[in-house]
């Protein structure tokens, strides 16, 4: 594999490799790289790659799922109760960010632990909404 | 003409404004809120108003602050984009009475044919079809209730005052009515400043198509054809072309859906650009849906088929003059084909992705237009519409202008926030939409049909190690553990519809 | 059609045909020398190859390790672009006999009309007007001397193989001629490969216009307009357009230059793109000049009147295809204008302005075309013609077409390099442009007129006071002195012609 | 004067001064600042504003001429000899650089002092071409 890596810019590189070209950008952040390459996207994980929580909203851990807010907004209304049982793809809770409503769903089946919020709240970016396990 | 006018939008609107303005030798005067000061239409433009707080209903929606800008600036028009007070009689009826023109039709035809409810009563009386339903906004949860148990379910409940699927609720069964009802309304509130909200049968996977109607204020009155806008995802268009795919099959259309569309604009004395939106069921049967009494976010698409420029005809009607062609003078060549690029996550059921900017590369090239708003380094603000772009291809035909988006989609790169490009990607190669067998409901079949994409290419996912480990090394970071390299996309399927 | 093409080019143009490939969905081989590693070319391609050190004679102008290049990679045609080895028909013949589809006309048609003389003799033969002047290069100095004499001062010198204005020379006097002919025999080696000079009579002040031709193997040829070239610098064309504004007054003037390019063209078994140049003299009669028998810079304004993308086509009847259209179904709509936008500096002689674009903005909107080669944090090298892009507006009339060139330019920043932007700033607003009274001398009356550029603006000038101040403060820098600042104009008039 | 001054890019500023909207960006070199508003250009100097070689070619200072190349090329022909009188707009040099051909002018009238290359020389930036007094 002849690899010839230029960086053209700040975090762009062109790479030509085996004589195929392609583009490649970077974007670093706290835990991991973002490599955009050709426009497929993937991470290069600096530390643990298992710590997947990254990028907030609903990731699914042995079984739990911490659903937070990935973006400050408002909570329109939760369509659940703690306690319910819920399947996967069902609605959780409604929240409405950059004048969108949006609708969180479960990963995968569950019980509804804790709720964090209520109807009307204002939530932040990472705020815990609720738990399902 | 006008020597200055002031612009009471914000984002690519805006500028596509302020182009539009110094290419006809007029001062544009940008109006902007606390979250705007460092936006692309404020340092486009010749001058610049600040009107108030981030939240739209204490700037973008402030009548007064915005008439005080144009008095202050000197201002002898007001365009209003689309969204914001576009559609909004009122601002209209407040424009005139202080001096300004309104760049749109007169107050009087924004109130006959500005709500859904009125617009249809138009229709009727203009001998165009429109959808059963109710012709009074819901008063009630019985007289909801007794409406479509008579229309029967499926229904659909709109915002009288809205547009973009803000207030727009599906009702398949009657236990879920009331709460639909109370959603769709404080949607409707919050977007709109009126809670209003009326009820028709849902027709089922229609194709949703549009005529562009223009008029001046002396009687003339024509249309410059459809746009197919059947891509729609939670009721906001992703992607519009014209001419429709139906039209190919069926020419004898445009002229029957454009004489419909005029009869309509025509009975409420009509002027400026206005567009009639049409359903068009499985047996090719239209249906009257509304009337969008300003621009529309997908007119370049109009204006690329046709030739024409829509804001530069706008401000010469506004201005009194008369529209310089007639309806036999126009006509349509080649296929356009517009994408909405939008900051959300398609790997996360498209939620809306604010943030900086880190760079940016927008395509060129023979046939791409980029109505962009926005610039590298800019931050996209929480506290509005996430659009930041409209990707507009035009090419001889549509199998080409297909290809030529996908081309331009290639050369996209947003970075530092999430887009949906990758989704247009997707979408343009799907057999399916090339196909043109379009309707409503086209992308939810989509995202179904859609198990899983392909495996990460191992050969790109090497680059990205190899890059990551150089950018590391260069800047004498930890790097990346050789093989642990991550496809951003798996396990995203749950989380989508 | 092809599966895989080599690009034996660099810049735009070979960017140009990079996006019509993917749009063709062929993969693309790019070619580049030790100073094009970078080059936004290079990035773009699926594919790229090393041929050699920066000097083009050594890369660019190296048949066999283009060739050799196209074996590697598995290319099945390969495209000149423009400039190079597009017009050499031994190159032509050289892809031939080594397996590849030269995308152009046969080395036969190259022959026989890519020298100017042998094109002239064509001419003559299909009964085409030409300006009168030698039918051989010019083999010594007495012969050129009565050649001289017997056509009469001033005269015009030209490579044989050349374009663009290298090698050309005029000459008022015989004292002038011996010194004219040495210094175009050593342009015309430096640039082409050739010394072989030629000379003709020198039409004063003659519109250019040329007309484009289009042909396929089956013997359909056609034309597609005319566009009007007449603004040069150094005979280097820098704005063009189509309609010629000779053509809306004289519309029976495109159609006969049309019919005698086509003979030309047929009369040489001419297929693929070429290009017609004529002469128009003071009374509106046209003289054939030379055929370029390649796409020409230029070929974005006949695709913007026409619909039509000429580099597709290229690709389509080089793969033996018939063209999918006739005569009768090509139509012009609109006006359309190029600005050429080099790296060289207007407040100093034009002069060559390479190194690091520190910044780059590119305009975008409707009716603007960018057909860039550079991106930004590129550094343009030393090494080859200092164009960086090229912008293109349409719009429906000549008047509204150049408003929005100018607004497009004032969109324009490139930062770090000297460019021709504030020339076109300038030359877009002259009266005498806008009336289209266009000719080859333009420019030149226009510098003579052009006394001295307005003051500068003392509003500007405290601006960049503010910022600079601003930009050292917040670098903790050495503030500028605050009364200090220079505009950069003064005083430059001294050096220009 | 009320002007709000943001710098929105790296260099790139938002100027709204009486209403009125401004872009302006800055490139610094050693002894200056280039400030581009609104698509005209102006030179910030830091240090002496009479220093005026910055940009090479014919700077004229008290009648003197000091030609210099302002990028690399080769000398295609010396079109004066040394001790000859020149007029202003006489063509000097002819410099091929970047594929064109160049003629450099006299800024004003004077006489040849000294040559510094002749036909066919290779020069590099900044070298001294001739010098008119």
């Amino acid at each position: 594999m002849k690899a010839d890596i230029r960086e053209i810019e700040p975090a762009v590189y062109s790479v030509i490799l085996d004589g195929k070209s392609f583009l490649a950008r970077v974007i670093p952040s706290a835990d991991s790289y973002l490599v955009e390459v050709d426009g497929q996207q993937f991470v290069q994980e600096i530390s643990d790659p298992r710590d997947a929580t990254r990028r907030g909203t609903a990731s699914a851990t042995a079984g739990r799922q911490n659903l937070t807010a990935s973006m400050p907004g408002k909570v329109v209304r939760v369509l659940v109760m703690e306690g319910q049982a819920v399947e996967a793809g069902q609605g959780l809770i409604v929240v409405e960010a950059m004048k969108m409503q949006n609708e969180l769903k479960a990963a995968k089946p569950g019980r509804v632990a804790k709720i964090h919020v209520k109807d009307g709240a204002t939530v932040e970016a990472g705020e815990a909404l609720l738990i399902i396990e | 003409m006008f020597h200055k006018v002031l612009i009471a939008n914000r984002g690519e609107i805006a500028v596509r404004i302020i182009r539009a303005l110094r290419e006809l030798g007029i001062r544009s005067i940008a109006v902007y809120s606390d979250a705007d000061r460092a936006s692309l239409h404020v340092r486009m433009a010749d001058e610049a108003a600040h009107i108030g707080p981030a939240p739209s209903s204490q700037s973008y929606l402030n009548m007064e602050r915005i008439l005080d800008a144009a008095r202050v600036h000197g201002a002898e028009a007001i365009h209003p984009g689309y969204g914001f007070l576009s559609e909004d009689a009122d601002f209209a009826q407040a424009c005139a009475d202080a001096g300004f023109v309104f760049i749109g039709p007169s107050p009087d035809s924004i109130r006959k044919l500005g709500s859904k409810t009125a617009g249809r009563r138009v229709a009727i009386a203009a001998h165009a079809p429109v959808v059963p339903g109710l012709e009074e906004p819901i008063s009630s949860i019985d007289q909801a209730r007794a409406a479509a148990r008579e229309i029967g379910y499926p229904v659909l409940l709109k915002a009288v005052a809205g547009g973009g699927g803000k207030g727009m609720r599906r009702v398949d069964a009657e236990a879920e009515l009331e709460a639909a009802i109370r959603d769709a309304s404080s949607e409707a509130q919050r977007s709109f400043q009126s809670s209003e909200v009326y009820m028709e049968k849902l027709v089922v996977n229609p194709r949703h198509i549009e005529i562009q109607v223009f008029g001046d204020q002396h009687g003339n009155l024509i249309h410059l054809g459809e746009r197919e806008c059947s891509l729609q995802r939670r009721h906001q268009k992703v992607i519009e072309e014209c001419p429709s795919p139906l039209m190919a099959a069926f020419p004898e259309m445009r002229e029957a859906m454009g004489q419909a569309a005029i009869r309509i604009a025509s009975a409420a004395g009509y002027y400026n650009a206005g567009t009639a939106e049409f359903l068009v069921d499985s047996e090719s049967k239209f249906y009257f849906l509304e009337m969008n009494t300003r621009l529309q976010v997908e007119h370049p698409v109009t204006e690329l088929v046709t030739g024409l420029d829509l804001v530069h005809l706008q401000l010469l009607v506004a201005a009194g003059e008369r529209l310089p062609f007639s309806q036999q003078d126009v006509s349509w060549q080649g296929s356009a084909m517009e994408c909405r690029v939008y900051a959300e996550d398609p790997e996360n059921g498209f939620f809306p992705s604010p943030g900086k900017i880190v760079h940016l590369t927008e395509p060129g090239g023979p046939g791409i237009r980029v109505d962009s708003g926005v610039y590298p380094g800019w931050t996209v603000p929480i506290d509005y519409d996430p659009m930041l772009a409209k990707l507009i291809a035009f090419s001889p035909d549509r199998k080409t202008t297909i290809q030529r988006l996908l081309r331009a989609v290639g050369e996209y790169a947003v970075m530092g926030i999430h887009t949906n490009l990758s989704f247009f990607r997707e979408l343009l190669t799907d057999s399916e939409f090339r196909k043109g067998n379009l309707h409503t409901g086209f992308i939810d079949q989509f995202f179904e049909r859609r198990h899983s994409r392909d495996a990460p290419n191992p050969e790109l996912n090497a680059i990205a190690q190899l890059v990551a480990a150089r950018y590391a090394g260069a800047r004498k970071q930890i790097p990346p553990p050789q093989a642990a390299s991550r496809w951003l996309n798996e396990g995203r399927s749950g989380l989508l519809r």
